[in-house]
C-alpha cells in the first residue's frame, strides 16, 4: 500500500503526512507540477499555505497539473484525503461539497479540538466507531465550513458529514459543526484538523489520528470490507 | 474586478469593522461588508469573465463584479484618498 | 529557456571608467549619518571623495546597525568558546553540537524600528529575517520564538502595536510551515514609543550540511536568488537622489529616477510565499551540492551581502546592477546596492552549475540570476551594464570602520519615572494575587501563542504553558529545549544584576525542562550609547551576559545588537534578551510546569530569597525602581539548577517550575492553572527567614508571597523523590497537590482561591485581542 | 471603499496570482494588483476620509479610494457575475 503526499509551494505540513503515512504503509511526496501519480494507491493533499493562500486558499492550487490526475482519480473511486489546505483545495477543485470561509473568531488559532465521529462507515474512518472522541489538533484561519442549507442537508441524509467538532470545540464557526466531509460515493474526505499531527502523544497531544490512515490502508488492501 | 461575500454569508471581517467604529467615534454605520479587489492589465477581455469563475472568486461564497476600464485609469470615484 | 545567459563576462563591454556624476560632499555624507572624521577616513581609504555609490554603501556598512561601532568592543569580551561549538559569533547563525552528526543553529535578532512603524509588517519581515540567517548556513529551520515589549496594555498604541505584532509573527511564521513554539511579553510605560519586537529561530543540520558565506574561488559566479528588488528600506539614503545630491542635478548611473518620497516606500512588505519557496529552493541547493557558499540579505541588501562575503573569502566581488531582476523601473545603481527588498539570498557557484542552480529556482518558482562573479583583487565593483560605478577596497568596508569607546557614567538620578499605581494600598493579598495574575506580564500568553501554529513539523513535545522552556524531540530520541528571557525593569533597576538574573532564568527555565544549556544567543535593546548613562547601562549588561555565561558554562555563539531605542519621553529599559539551547537525554522524560497527580507534595528548592523591590507588586504599587537589586549567590543557584534537572531527567519529579514574575504564590497558581488541580501549602518561617524578616512583621507576608529573586524552584512529587532532592540542595517542604482551589496558610493568615477565579484573572489577555 | 497596495510597494497576491495565471491558461494578463473592498452605509458621508485612514485602510502601505452611491445599489460596471 502506497500513499502519495501532493507537495504544492507553500506546502507545510507534507512532511508530518508523510511521517503519519509510512506508519502505515508505504509513502512518497508527489510533486504538483507532474502529472503522474506514480501509481500510489491513495492520495493525501497535506495542510500548508499553497501558493500563499493568495487569492482565496487553494484556489490556485486545484489547476496544477497534478490536480487533473487527482480529479481522475477520485473519479476512479481512488481514495483521496484532504487535510486542512488539502481539505481547501478539494472544495475548490469541486471534489467536495461547500467552501472553507475565514474563521468567525478572524484569527489563526492553534488548538487542541475534540472531534465526534459521526460516520464510521467510511473508508477514512472504518477504524472508529460512530460516537467516539478524538482529541486533533486543529490549526487554520480560514476553516469556516459552509455551504447552503438544502446541500447541508443532503449531506447529513447522505452520511457526508464524517466528524463534527464536540460541543464547544467549534472555534471556526462552521456550519452545524462540521469538521470533516466526504464525496456522495466515500472516496474524497476533506477535514480541517491534522490527524497526521496526532499520530503520537508526545508530538500530538493523542495518537486518536493515526486511525485514519489505518482505515485507508484497510480500504485499499481489503475494499470489500467496506 | 470587485469580489464581495455572498449576501447571508457571515463576513466576520465586516461584523469586526462594524463593531470597531464606534469606539473611533464614528456612528451610523451599517452593513459594512469586506471583500476583494482585484485589478489587472489584459490583452483580452473575453477571457475575463472564465478566470472569475474559474479563479478569481468562489462563485458558492462569492459575487463579482467586473469594471472595465479603457487604457490603465481608475474609475473615476467620488472622493480620492492620498 | 533563461532570459540571463548563466555566466558573467563582459565581451565588448566599454573599459570600466567613472561615469560623469556629481561627486557628494561631506554634508551629504552627514547627511547619511556619517561623521566628519568617518568621512574623512573613507576618503584616505577609497583615495579620493566616494561617488554616490560608493557613498551610500560605506554609509550602510559604517553605520551603527552593520559595524556595531559602539559595541564591538564591548562584545569581544564575551565567552564564545566551548566543547560543544561549532560555529560562533560572525556567520550567519551560531551552531552548537546536539551529538551525533546533528547541529542546532540559531540566533536572534531585534526589528523594533519597523515595528513601531508598521507592527504588522515589521514583525513579519523580522522573523523572515531571522529565519533566512538560519537557512543561510544550511540549516533547517525548526523553531521561532518572539520576544515582545510593549508600552502598558491601557494605552491604544500598545494595543495597535501588540495586536499587528502578533498577527504578523503568526501569518509569516504559520505560512512558511516553521512552528513558533515560544517567547515571551512585556508591557512597560518605556517601551510606548519604541517597542522592542525580537525573534529567535532555530535550525537543525547534519554538522557537514553546514555552509559558510565566505565567497571563493576567482571566476565564479555571483547568484542572486529569490524575490525581484525595488525601493524598499532606502528611505535613510534619499538624500542620495541626484536631485538631492550637494547641488549636482544631472543623472548618475541609469537613466534619471522619477520618484518622490512617495515613491520610496518606508515599510517593507514581507511575502511568506516568497520566503518558503527560497527556503526550500536553498536546502535543495545546497543538498545537491550546488553552491559554494551562500549569504542572506538582510540590512542593507546587496551591499552589505556582497560585502560581507568578499570580505570572509579574501576576495573581490563584482556585481552588475543591470543584472538584479527589478520589481520597479528607473532605479538607480545606488538604490539597487543599498535596496532591503526582502526574501533574495546571495550565493556563490562554479561557472559549470550556474546552469542546474538556475534550473532549480524555475521549478520552485522563484527567481534567480547571475548578477556578478568572484575576483582576485579584494575589491567590490560595482558596474551598470558594464560601465564601472562604483571600486572599493573590500577591507575598508567591512573591516575599517573606526570602533568607538564608550563613556559611561552611572547616572545620578533615576532616569525611569515610576510607573503608576494600579493596585489600591489596602488590598489584600489574595485581591493582590488576582491583580497579579490579571496584570500584563503574567496573565496567560493563550490568546497571543494560540495564533502561532506551535506543532507543524511535529517535534514539539512542550507546547507553550505545558513547560518552562519549549522542548523539540530530535530524532535520537533526545530532545531539545529552547528558552527567551529578559525582563527589563530588573536590568533598569541593576543592569549587572538584572542581565544575570535574565541568563539565570533562560538556565532554570531549561532546567526545568530536564535540559543542560549548550549554547546562548542574545539581543541587546538599549538606547542611545553616546549618553553616558545608557553607555553605563549597556557596559554593565553586558560585563554581567559574560560572568553569567562563563559562571553557567554557556558560550555565547551569536546575538544582535539594537542601540538608540528611545522615545520621546526617553530611553527604554535597558533590555538584554537572552535565548539559551538546551540538551535532554531522553525527550520522554521532558519536565512539565503543572501539577500532575493529588496528593504529590510540594516543595521550594534552591538558594530562592525573596524581595520586593522591583517586583511586579511593587510596579502594582506605583514604586520607584530602586537603585540596585539584591546580590545573589550564584554558584548556588547554578547548584540549584543541577539538582532540578537531574531529578526532572531521573523522572524523579511530576513537575517543575522556576518563580519568576510574581513570587511563590504566582508561581504556585501557575503550577495550579496549568495542572487542572488545586493546592493546598502552608509558609513557615523558614520562608520568613529567606525574606530577611520576621513573621511578625507586616511586610513579610507580602514578601514571602510576592517577592521575587533567582534561583527558587516549585517542584512537585512524591515525598521520597523530594526527600532524595533535598539531599542535594535546599529544600522546603510546602503542602500538597489537590482539589479545586490554591489554600495558601501564613503568619496567621489565609489566602483561598478557586481554579475558577484564579484562570478568570489569568485569561485577561483576551481582552486586549478583541 | 477601494484600497489598493501602494505603488511601489509589494504586492505579494499580485505577484503569485500573475504567475499562476499563465500555467492556468490565461495569458496576456499584467500588473496585477489584489486590494481590499469595503463596502458600507453611512449616515453622514463626511465621515468617510477619517474612517478610511484611521481604520479601514492603512496609509503606510495602501491607498484608498471612495466611491460614494445614492442609496444602496452597486456601482453601475460593464459587466456582473451571479
Ligand atoms: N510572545 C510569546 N510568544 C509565544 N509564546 C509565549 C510568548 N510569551 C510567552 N509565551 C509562552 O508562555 C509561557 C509563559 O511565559 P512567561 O511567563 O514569559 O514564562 P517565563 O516566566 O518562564 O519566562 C511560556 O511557555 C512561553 O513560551
Ligand atoms: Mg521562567
Amino acid at each position: 500500500m502506497k500513499f502519495g503526499v501532493l507537495q504544492f509551494p507553500g506546502s507545510c505540513d507534507e512532511v508530518d503526512a508523510l511521517q503519519a503515512a509510512r506508519r502505515v504503509g508505504d509513502a512518497e511526496l508527489l510533486w504538483h507540477g507532474d502529472e503522474s501519480l506514480q501509481g500510489v494507491d491513495a492520495i493525501v493533499i497535506p495542510g500548508g499555505f499553497s501558493y500563499g493562500d493568495y487569492l482565496r486558499a487553494g484556489a490556485i492550487a486545484r489547476f496544477a497539473p497534478a490536480m487533473e490526475s487527482v480529479i481522475a482519480f477520485a473519479a476512479d473511486g481512488g481514495l483521496v484525503l484532504g487535510i486542512c489546505n488539502g481539505f481547501q483545495v478539494l472544495c475548490e477543485a469541486r471534489l467536495l461539497p461547500g467552501a472553507l470561509l475565514v474563521n468567525a473568531n478572524r484569527r489563526f488559532t492553534c488548538r487542541q479540538v475534540e472531534l465526534e465521529v459521526v460516520n464510521g462507515d467510511t473508508p477514512f474512518t472504518r477504524a472508529y466507531t460512530a460516537g467516539t472522541r478524538l482529541s486533533i489538533p486543529a490549526k487554520h484561519s480560514w476553516g469556516r465550513f459552509h455551504a447552503e442549507q438544502r446541500t447541508l442537508q443532503a449531506m447529513e441524509d447522505g452520511g457526508q458529514v464524517v466528524l463534527r467538532y464536540a460541543p464547544g470545540h467549534n472555534f471556526n464557526g462552521s456550519a452545524r459543526d462540521i469538521a470533516g466531509v466526504c464525496n456522495e460515493r466515500g472516496n474524497v474526505f476533506g477535514l480541517m484538523p491534522h490527524p497526521e499531527h496526532a499520530i503520537d502523544e508526545l508530538t500530538g497531544g493523542s495518537a486518536d489520528g493515526i486511525k485514519i490512515f489505518e482505515s485507508m490502508r484497510t480500504s485499499v488492501s481489503d475494499p470489500a470490507a467496506a | 474586478m470587485l469580489i464581495r461575500p455572498k449576501a447571508g454569508i457571515l463576513d466576520p471581517q465586516g461584523v469586526a469593522v462594524e463593531r470597531a467604529l464606534p469606539a473611533l467615534g464614528f456612528s451610523g454605520v451599517a452593513n459594512v461588508n469586506v471583500g476583494r479587489l482585484v485589478e489587472l492589465d489584459l490583452e483580452d477581455p473575453e477571457q475575463l469573465q472564465a478566470m472569475c469563475e474559474k479563479l478569481l472568486a468562489n462563485p458558492l461564497v462569492e459575487d463579482y463584479e467586473v469594471q472595465l476600464l479603457e487604457e490603465s485609469g481608475h474609475a473615476g470615484g467620488n472622493g480620492r484618498g492620498s | 529557456m533563461h532570459p540571463q545567459p548563466p555566466s558573467f563576462d563582459r565581451p565588448g563591454a566599454p573599459a570600466p571608467q567613472p561615469s560623469a556624476e556629481p561627486i557628494p560632499t561631506v554634508e551629504d555624507a552627514l547627511a547619511l549619518g556619517l561623521t566628519r572624521s568617518e568621512y574623512e577616513l573613507l576618503c584616505e581609504k577609497q583615495g579620493a571623495p566616494p561617488n554616490a555609490v560608493e557613498l551610500a554603501m560605506y554609509s550602510l556598512l559604517w553605520s551603527e546597525h552593520c559595524a556595531y561601532k559602539h559595541s564591538k568592543k564591548l562584545l569581544r569580551t564575551l565567552p564564545t568558546q566551548g566543547e560543544h561549538v561549532v560555529m560562533g559569533p560572525g556567520e550567519n547563525a551560531g551552531a552548537v553540537d546536539l551529538g551525533g552528526d546533528l547541529v542546532c543553529a540559531f540566533k536572534v535578532e531585534s526589528h523594533n524600528h519597523p515595528s513601531a512603524v508598521e507592527p504588522f509588517q515589521g514583525a513579519a519581515t523580522g522573523v523572515g529575517g531571522i529565519v533566512r540567517d538560519i537557512f543561510a548556513i544550511g540549516a533547517r529551520p525548526i523553531a521561532v520564538l518572539d520576544s515582545l515589549r510593549f508600552g502598558e496594555p491601557s494605552g491604544a498604541r500598545a494595543r495597535y502595536l501588540l495586536d499587528g505584532a502578533v498577527s504578523g509573527i503568526a501569518h509569516y511564521g504559520n505560512s512558511i510551515g516553521v512552528p513558533t513554539v515560544g517567547g515571551e511579553l512585556y508591557f512597560e510605560a518605556p517601551y510606548e514609543h519604541n517597542c522592542l519586537i525580537n525573534a529567535m529561530a532555530l535550525g537543525l543540520a547534519r554538522r557537514g550540511d553546514l555552509v559558510r558565506s565566505a565567497a571563493a574561488g576567482a571566476g565564479n559566479a555571483l547568484v542572486l536568488l529569490g524575490a525581484a528588488t525595488g525601493r524598499d528600506g532606502i528611505g535613510g539614503a534619499s538624500v542620495l537622489a541626484s536631485s538631492e545630491l550637494g547641488g549636482g542635478a544631472a543623472a548618475q548611473g541609469e537613466a534619471a529616477p522619477e520618484h518622490d518620497q512617495d515613491m520610496r516606500p518606508t515599510v517593507q512588505v514581507g511575502d511568506p510565499f516568497e520566503e518558503k519557496k527560497l527556503l526550500e529552493c536553498s536546502l535543495e541547493l545546497l543538498r545537491s551540492g550546488l553552491l559554494v557558499s551562500l549569504q542572506d540579505l538582510g540590512a542593507a541588501g546587496l551591499t552589505s551581502a556582497a560585502a560581507e562575503m568578499a570580505a570572509k573569502g579574501r576576495v573581490g566581488l563584482e556585481i552588475d546592477v543591470a543584472r538584479v531582476p527589478r520589481r520597479e523601473p528607473g532605479m538607480a545603481a545606488w538604490e539597487v546596492m543599498v535596496s532591503e527588498s526582502q526574501e533574495r539570498m546571495l550565493c556563490v557557484v562554479e561557472p559549470a552549475d550556474a546552469l542546474a542552480v538556475l534550473a532549480l529556482c524555475e521549478r520552485w518558482e522563484i527567481g534567480g540570476a547571475v548578477i556578478g562573479r568572484v575576483t582576485d583583487d579584494g575589491r567590490l565593483r560595482v558596474l551598470a551594464q558594464g560601465a564601472l560605478v562604483g571600486d572599493m577596497p573590500v577591507s575598508a568596508l567591512v573591516d575599517e570602520c573606526p570602533l568607538y569607546d564608550l563613556a559611561p557614567r552611572k547616572p545620578p538620578a533615576p532616569l525611569y519615572p515610576p510607573p503608576r499605581a494600579t493596585l489600591a494600598a489596602e488590598a489584600t493579598p489574595a485581591a493582590a494575587l488576582l491583580a497579579l495574575l490579571r496584570s500584563g506580564n503574567i496573565c496567560s500568553r493563550r490568546p497571543l501563542y494560540e495564533q502561532y501554529d506551535a506543532i507543524v513539523q511535529s517535534r514539539t513535545v512542550r507546547r507553550p504553558e505545558q513547560a518552562d522552556a519549549a522542548v523539540l524531540a530530535l530524532p535520537d530520541g533526545g530532545g531539545m529545549a529552547v528558552s527567551i528571557d529578559g525582563n527589563g525593569r530588573r536590568v533598569a533597576a541593576d543592569p549587572y544584576r538584572g542581565t544575570v538574573e535574565a541568563v539565570l532564568e533562560c538556565a532554570a527555565n531549561l532546567a526545568c525542562a530536564g535540559a543542560q544549556p549548550l549554547g546562548a544567543t542574545n539581543n541587546l535593546n538599549f538606547g542611545s550609547p553616546e549618553k553616558a548613562s545608557i553607555a553605563w547601562q549597556l557596559g554593565e549588561s553586558v560585563r554581567a551576559l559574560g560572568d553569567a555565561c562563563r559562571a553557567l558554562g554557556v558560550p555565547i555563539v551569536g546575538g544582535n545588537v539594537s542601540l538608540y531605542n528611545e522615545g520621546p519621553t526617553g530611553p527604554i529599559y535597558p533590555t538584554p534578551v537572552i535565548g539559551m539551547v538546551g540538551r535532554l537525554p531522553d525527550v520522554r522524560r521532558a519536565g512539565r510546569l503543572g501539577f500532575q497527580r493529588s496528593g504529590d507534595e510540594i516543595a521550594l528548592v534552591g538558594p530562592f530569597a525573596p524581595a520586593l523591590p522591583a517586583s511586579e507588586l511593587a510596579k502594582l504599587r506605583g514604586e520607584p525602581l530602586p537603585d540596585g537589586l539584591a546580590a545573589l549567590e550564584l554558584e548556588a543557584v547554578i547548584a540549584a539548577q543541577a539538582a532540578v534537572r537531574e531529578a526532572v531527567r531521573a523522572n524523579a519529579l511530576a513537575s517543575a517550575h522556576d518563580i519568576a514574575e510574581g513570587g511563590l504564590a504566582v508561581a504556585l497558581a501557575e503550577c495550579c492553572l496549568s495542572g487542572h488541580l488545586g493546592a493546598q501549602v502552608e509558609l513557615g518561617d523558614e520562608l520568613f527567614a529567606r525574606c530577611g524578616t520576621q513573621p511578625g512583621e507586616p511586610s513579610a507576608s507580602w514578601c514571602a508571597l510576592f517577592g521575587e529573586g533567582p534561583g527558587g524552584f516549585l517542584v512537585s512529587g512524591p515525598a521520597q523523590a523530594l526527600s532524595e532532592l533535598g539531599r542535594c540542595t535546599s529544600l522546603v517542604r510546602l503542602g500538597t497537590v489537590g482539589g479545586g482551589e490554591l489554600r495558601i496558610a501564613l503568619a496567621g493568615t489565609r489566602l483561598s482561591l478557586s481554579l475558577d477565579e484564579l484562570g478568570n484573572a489569568h485569561a485577561s489577555l483576551g481582552e486586549l485581542f478583541a
